[in-house]
């Protein structure tokens, strides 16, 4: 067992877990940290597939992608929690 | 300085802009969208002189760096984007039309922004840059949905963007898996992805996503709430130009090989044939003309989801050239609905389909433009919607693929059918209106409306000029 | 004379129209409708023709000509849409809605011109498309109770018929593989096809018993637009019929016996129905019925016999020019009734009138006589079992047509004067007079050798003069009046009445389920979690699907031999 | 080490599924926020420190202040669970499903590795040292300059929702000593990240982050003056960040001919000064998505 079969493991269950989550909850705030918990699982397998365990490194490029993704991610939460504010808590009543 | 360049830094630059500066921001919108029209038609010149461009940015070769892949298919978009650009922002800069709630100037800062987004996508050659654009896009357009401020428009909005970004984050996950699979995200990976059992679930992933962000029936459930309950130039904008990107990817990963992996087509061509079935059966049911007009448009995208289904890829170019024949054709019929669907509203006061038609109030420019662009949705000669499916029908008759051609027939009757409950009632005059009735005002709105009718009307008598556009492709 | 671009032809009306949609500019538009055929005109009489002009971007790549065949047609249709404009300007002067009548007087005159000289299926189509349902605006003008009868009759004869001609015309090119028209008169034209086609040109030709919509629409129409209809837009099925029959290589007997008996029953029916009628532009219309019938009357011999064809095209198109003149000054001379009190100017206006209807009755020296003559020489070639009726129906369409004519004239000179037509309707229509009295002298190259005029030619008129005196002695001996005919013949009597309402409306539903409305939709009440959940499954089938399937399948060349073998 | 991995990730399983299940909204934020915390270690054994930053100021911090004060705002969780037991059940399958396609799609491949050395080989032209920095500023700056223009619209759309601005009296006195003590740490991190972000992890986004940070204290502390002119301000700064990077990018173009492609030799100065503006840019711009503008008259 390698670290990135590891971080495959946890990415993979966070991915899943997420997306569970989004198809039972009705609540707007908690359908947004979903989302975000989504977000972390796609970095996460992301970086372990560009993770080297023969000589430790993590290519770039994927870390340059995953810096991106947490930016946009919180320009969208921020959106989606300005708008769940607007609408109240719940997005269907 | 080129156009391709230009034309993805202006409209950034303006939102940039406008967003700082309310006062400014309609002529400044006004203008960037005019020199958008006037850079795409260079660029679209350019491609036609001198065959298709690739770009690499900054330099750098394509696997590390993006390049723009500027060929035939990304002018014509580009091209419809700035058409339809010039109709909505004319109607936008009426000072007489009702504005935002919220904020009277933010229309012009998200209409650029997914004007430069738009441009960036069309042009882009490369996975992750594709999924960043459609953040842009997807943020851009929700917040066109918000504008009116209502908490009708508020809640469309949230729903179209966590449906969106759930959308965003499956295209994320299938360009992360593509990663793993292949170690590398520009287009010129796809065919790659295709031999792997890891890269085909990466473009079943992405195709989801795409999928949720064309509104492709059954994920179309955030679709008629946010496009009817949008300002009437919003709706425009997202049922004419933002579900076309999404659907343009899929044909550009289709074109690449992708797409032409066998389930997929055929789940385009499936979820084609139930969303017109659905989209119409709805549009049919529908009591607020927006809401019609909303439904038809899942019918439509499905339409044009059916004649990508069936198009087996760059090889034989019929059928993907009718897609995006229909595509255009449905950009300026369906832009040019919501415009006059808006004027409609104003002057009536309602969109109620039963209370279409007043004694005191005739039918005027608005209605007609309805009218005209009802005709090219439907299909009849001589629009582009007509040439569209004719070219469609042609392909898949040499394919003897009798059942889709059933399919393509079946919707435009049911599309004829709910269009013309509309078009029968805007279109009736005589005794039922009083003599004294007064007619709508002429205002920019319209002016866009008829515009884009008649551009409809217009693109199938020089449908030419569209298909020798397509036919340059990068070698 | 100087070189027209052929493409001009339709596109100085599309222009005008194009300008006509600028509300400052209409005043300067409207008198230009007048000049806007004359570009066709010039096109045609320009000696050399104008050469071939290609335009590869408009549809399927669009192609103009001027053609033997398109060449007169062009010059009589330029010409007429040109007075009858002349005209309308006129007449229309202070009417309200004028703007609309011009705007449609445009585009069908435009879709007229077109379609003479497109060469392509998909232009001729566009434009013979074009003027069928621009016309429909000049036919509603007035959008009294006829008008809006007549226009539902029009409309919908019109949209089956191009339905019927657009499915012709695409059969046709899907069969050769050619979207030119001259291929759709090829022998690998399917029979079903040129059947189609012809069905399609039928009815804007008017024959029995496609015609319903002629009458009416010529009754209800404004005088000029009666005069396009009837002089321009029949021919433009004549045109079409001889563009599209394979006529002059192969006998088509079956085809021919046919056409045949469509013209015989028009040549038959068409003075019998107009007598009874009791509007002089009913009773004109029903003439050109008959006039027309006896075009396709030479069509069914040139099938029948194909060698005659060479005779007979000429004689055709001579009867058609002949005939557009006639009939056009006949209903342009309409207005100028109206406009002339009773008494000698009246008297003088009918004299005159009586010019043209002399020439639609063949009297000899005029270009009916000529037209006539040449017909008949041309039918002499064909096929001997043809001449011994063909004597026949030939003097019926002249006593018939005399007949009609007499009857055209009592009713105009009964017709009560309207003071508010302006005189000067009067001159386009002395114009369009003086071209039917110069027109024995305007035809280049008479195709008849022995134009010797006998006085046997004379013997319809004289028969129909002889027995409208004679009924009009019987009727005025038994005191009784002729009752005329409701507007619409067959269909008065199963038609429901005009209703008050127009065309293409809907009526709003009542309750629910009478209208398409199915069931009132609930509120949209949309369950994000419903929406994720369908995300999820959609995402997780398709990467199964995608999973399962092989990579292989979709790089294996595609060997469907194999499977068989 | 495989230990360590394995608690940790376990660990971050467990708070992201009390974050996503907990009843509470305050304790189910508080495990989110630890979560981002946990997953900032991840990506620092995953070999990724400048992620790692990101997340720590970013993901943990700012976004666990979002949905902090949108908490507040929103109230506590109502209704029970939706759809039924058969739906969980359904979702729950697919879920599962999806997630073990993806463990076995992930885990199985090993694919080519392109990007490394074409990185490694372009490094001394990019200008800079840090690989993740010539990605990011450099070799793929088109898509930085796109994320630029997502925090841009973000913004723009906040603006235009106009939710209601953060009252920082209510913590006023508490914060005060700390924000004194944070805001010029703060300035000083952010400024040695920034010039650090050239050689070694760090770079204009962990910068800007943890300059908002500061910000966001100053603000929660009632000291900033928050009055209609700094937040209109701060509106042009955020937004300048965008501007900035389009004309240095076409201005590029103007002295290259390449679109974004930098003066040889001048990388780095170009760099560094696209950086310095985005981190101003990046920090005004994540306040005013936290604090919200100024709340108009007609409201």
């Amino acid at each position: 067992m390698t670290t990135d079969l590891v971080y495959h493991v946890a990415g993979a269950g966070l991915t899943g877990l997420a997306l569970w989550r989004l198809a039972t909850c009705r609540d707007a705030l908690r359908r947004i940290m979903a989302l975000n918990v989504l977000a972390i699982g796609i970095a996460m397998v992301l970086l372990a597939s560009g993770f080297d365990a023969a000589t430790g490194r993590t290519d770039p490029v994927p870390q340059a992608f995953a810096l991106t993704g947490i930016v946009v991610l919180v320009s969208v939460t921020a959106a989606l929690l300005a708008l769940a504010e607007r609408i109240g808590g719940r997005s269907n009543d | 300085m080129t156009e391709a360049s230009l034309i993805v830094s202006l409209p950034l630059l303006a939102a940039v802009v406008t967003a700082a500066s309310a006062r400014v921001a309609r002529p400044v919108g006004l203008i960037a969208t005019a020199a958008n029209a006037a850079l795409a038609i260079l660029l679209a010149r350019r491609v036609l002189a001198e065959g298709a461009q690739v770009t690499h940015l900054g330099g750098w070769e394509a696997p590390l760096g993006i390049a723009f892949e500027t060929d035939g298919l990304a002018a014509v978009m580009i091209l419809m984007a700035a058409i339809v650009g010039v109709a909505v922002a004319v109607q936008a800069s009426d000072d007489r039309t009702p504005r935002s709630a919220t904020d009277p100037g933010a229309f012009w800062p998200l209409w650029l922004a997914t004007l430069g987004a738009m441009n960036a996508l069309f042009l882009s050659a490369d996975l992750f840059n594709l999924y960043v654009t459609f953040e842009i896009l997807g943020l851009a357009a929700v917040g066109l949905t918000a504008l009116t401020g209502t908490r009708r428009a508020l809640r469309a909005a949230f729903d179209y963007l966590s449906a969106g970004l759930a959308g965003s984050l499956l295209l994320l996950l299938g360009v992360a898996l593509a990663y793993a699979a292949a170690g590398q995200v520009d287009l010129s990976v796809v065919p790659a992805l295709t031999e792997s059992a890891q890269g085909r679930i990466s473009l079943a992933l992405i195709f989801a996503g795409l999928a949720v962000k064309a509104a492709l029936f059954p994920l179309h459930f955030w679709m008629p709430a946010a496009h009817s309950s949008a300002a009437p130039v919003a709706s425009a904008l997202l049922s004419a130009l933002v579900v076309k990107a999404a659907i343009y990817v899929a044909l550009r990963l289709s074109l690449d090989g992708g797409i032409g992996a066998e389930p997929l087509r055929v789940a385009m061509a499936a979820a084609g044939a139930g969303a017109m079935l659905w989209g119409s059966w709805h549009a049919l049911r529908a009591d607020r003309l927006k809401l019609l007009v909303a439904h038809s448009t899942v019918a439509q995208v499905g339409l044009i989801s059916l004649a990508l289904g069936v198009a087996p890829g760059a090889a034989d170019s019929t059928l993907w050239h009718a897609a995006v024949l229909l595509m255009l054709s449905h950009a300026f019929a369906k832009a040019a609905m919501f415009l006059a669907v808006g004027r409609i509203a104003e002057e009536l006061g309602h969109d109620r389909i039963s209370g279409l038609n007043r004694e005191e109030l005739r039918p005027g420019a608005a209605e007609f433009a309805f009218a005209v662009a009802a005709v090219s949705l439907i299909g009849l000669p001589p629009t582009a919607g007509f040439v569209g499916k004719w070219v469609l029908i042609e392909g898949l008759i040499d394919r003897d693929a009798w059942i889709w051609v059933a399919l393509v027939f079946a919707g435009t009757v049911l599309s004829a059918a709910y269009l013309s409950r509309v078009v029968s009632r805007c279109l009736r005059g005589g005794p039922h209106v009083a003599p004294g009735a007064r007619r709508p005002q002429w205002r920019a709105g319209d002016v866009a409306a008829l515009g884009l009718a008649v551009s409809a009307l217009l693109l199938g008598l020089g449908s030419a000029l569209p298909f020798a556009l397509l036919e340059i492709t990068v070698t | 004379m100087i070189a027209v671009p052929i493409w001009l032809v339709p596109a100085v009306p599309l222009a005008l129209l194009v300008a006509f949609c600028v509300p400052v500019l209409r005043p300067g538009v409207r008198s230009l409708v007048p000049i806007a055929p004359l570009a066709g005109l010039l096109a045609a009489l320009a000696d050399p023709v104008p050469a071939p002009a290609r335009i590869d971007w408009l549809m399927l790549g669009t192609e103009f000509a001027m053609t033997d065949l398109g060449r007169p047609f062009v010059a009589f249709t330029a010409a007429l849409w040109s007075l009858a404009g002349w005209q309308a300007l006129r007449l229309l002067r202070d009417d309200p809605a004028r703007d609309r009548f011009f705007a449609c007087m445009l585009m069908a005159m435009a879709g007229n011109l077109g379609l003479l000289v497109a060469q392509d299926i998909a232009s001729f189509y566009a434009f013979f498309a074009a003027m069928s349902l621009s016309s429909w605006g000049l036919v509603l003008h007035g959008m009294g109770a006829a008008q809006r009868f007549a226009g539902r009759v029009y409309i919908g004869f019109a949209i089956a018929g191009e339905v019927v001609l657009f499915a012709g015309l695409s059969l046709a090119s899907f069969a050769t593989g050619d979207t030119r028209l001259a291929a759709t008169a090829g022998p690998e034209v399917p029979a079903l096809a040129t059947a189609l086609m012809a069905a399609g040109l039928l009815v804007k030709l008017g024959a029995v018993p496609l015609h319903l919509w002629l009458p009416l629409a010529h009754a209800a129409a404004p005088a000029p637009a009666s005069a396009v209809l009837s002089g321009a837009m029949l021919k433009a099925g004549l045109f079409g019929l001889m563009t599209i029959l394979p006529l002059g290589t192969e006998a088509e007997p079956g085809a021919a016996a046919t056409l045949a008996a469509i013209a015989l029953a028009g040549l038959i029916l068409a003075p019998c129905l107009g007598l009874l009628h009791g509007d002089p532009k009913a009773v004109l219309a029903y003439s050109s019925v008959g006039q027309m019938s006896l075009m396709a009357l030479g069509l069914a011999a040139a099938l029948a016999a194909p060698a005659a064809w060479p005779a007979i095209a000429p004689a055709l198109v001579l009867l058609a020019a002949h005939h557009a003149f006639a009939k056009a000054a006949l209903f342009l001379g309409v207005p100028t009734i109206w406009a002339t009190a009773r008494g000698p100017a009246r008297s003088a206006v009918l004299v005159l009138l009586a010019l043209p209807a002399l020439a639609l009755a063949g009297m000899p020296a005029t270009s009916g006589a000529t037209a006539k003559a040449a017909l008949k020489t041309g039918l002499d070639g064909a096929a001997d079992g043809w001449l011994v009726w063909l004597e026949p129906a030939l003097f019926a369409a002249s006593l018939g047509t005399a007949l009609l004519m007499i009857r055209a004239l009592i009713l105009l000179a009964g017709a009560a004067p309207k003071p508010d037509v302006a005189a000067d309707v009067s001159l386009p229509w002395l114009a369009m007079s003086g071209l039917v009295v110069a027109g024995p002298w305007l035809v280049p190259d008479p195709p008849v050798t022995d134009a010797a005029a006998g006085l046997s030619d004379l013997a319809p008129i004289v028969v129909a003069v002889a027995l409208a005196v004679g009924v009009a002695v019987v009727l005025r001996g038994a005191r009784l009046s002729v009752a005329t005919m409701p507007p619409g013949e067959v269909l008065s009597l199963v038609a429901r009445r005009p209703e008050p309402e127009p065309v293409l409306a809907l009526s709003a539903p009542v309750r629910r389920g009478h209208a398409l409305v199915v069931r009132r939709s609930r509120p949209l009440t949309p369950r994000p979690e419903r929406g994720a959940l369908a995300i999820l499954f959609v995402a997780a089938a398709l990467a199964f699907a995608m999973a399962v399937t092989g990579p292989e399948t979709t790089h294996e060349p595609e060997t469907p031999m194999s499977d068989t073998l | 080490m495989i230990a360590f991995d394995i608690v940790l990730t376990l660990g971050l399983l467990a708070c992201a599924a009390m974050a996503l299940t907990l009843r509470d909204r305050t304790a189910s934020i508080a495990a989110f926020v630890v979560a981002g915390l946990l997953i900032a270690l991840s990506w620092v054994r995953l070999a990724a420190p400048d992620v790692a930053l990101a997340e720590a100021a970013i993901g943990a911090g700012v976004t666990g202040a979002l949905f902090l004060r949108s908490a507040r705002r929103i109230g506590p969780i109502t209704g029970g669970p939706v759809g039924g037991m058969s739906a969980s059940i359904a979702a729950a399958l697919g879920a599962g499903g999806l997630s073990a396609a993806l463990f076995w799609a992930f885990a199985g491949t090993s694919g080519p590795v392109p990007y490394p050395p074409l990185v490694a080989a372009n490094l001394e032209a990019s200008g800079v040292t840090n690989p993740v920095t010539a990605v990011l500023l450099n070799f793929r700056a088109w898509d930085t300059l796109l994320e630029i223009a997502v925090l841009a619209v973000a913004l723009a759309l906040v603006v235009m929702l106009g939710p209601a601005p953060v009252v920082p009296r209510a913590l006023g006195e508490l914060v005060l000593p700390f924000a004194r003590i944070v805001v010029p740490l703060a300035i000083l991190v952010a400024g040695h990240l920034l010039w650090q972000g050239a050689t070694a992890p760090g770079g204009a986004f962990q910068a800007g982050a943890v300059l908002a940070g500061g910000m966001l204290a100053l603000v929660l502390a009632g000291i900033g003056p928050a009055g209609e002119r700094i937040v209109r301000g701060a509106l042009l700064l955020g937004l300048a960040g965008l501007a900035v990077f389009v004309g240095a990018a076409l201005a590029a173009e103007g002295l290259t001919g390449r679109f974004l492609g930098y003066p040889a030799g001048a990388e780095k100065a170009w760099i560094i000064a696209i950086e310095a503006s985005l981190t101003l840019s990046i920090a005004a711009t994540l306040c005013l998505l936290f604090t919200g503008p100024v709340r108009r008259p007609h409201q």
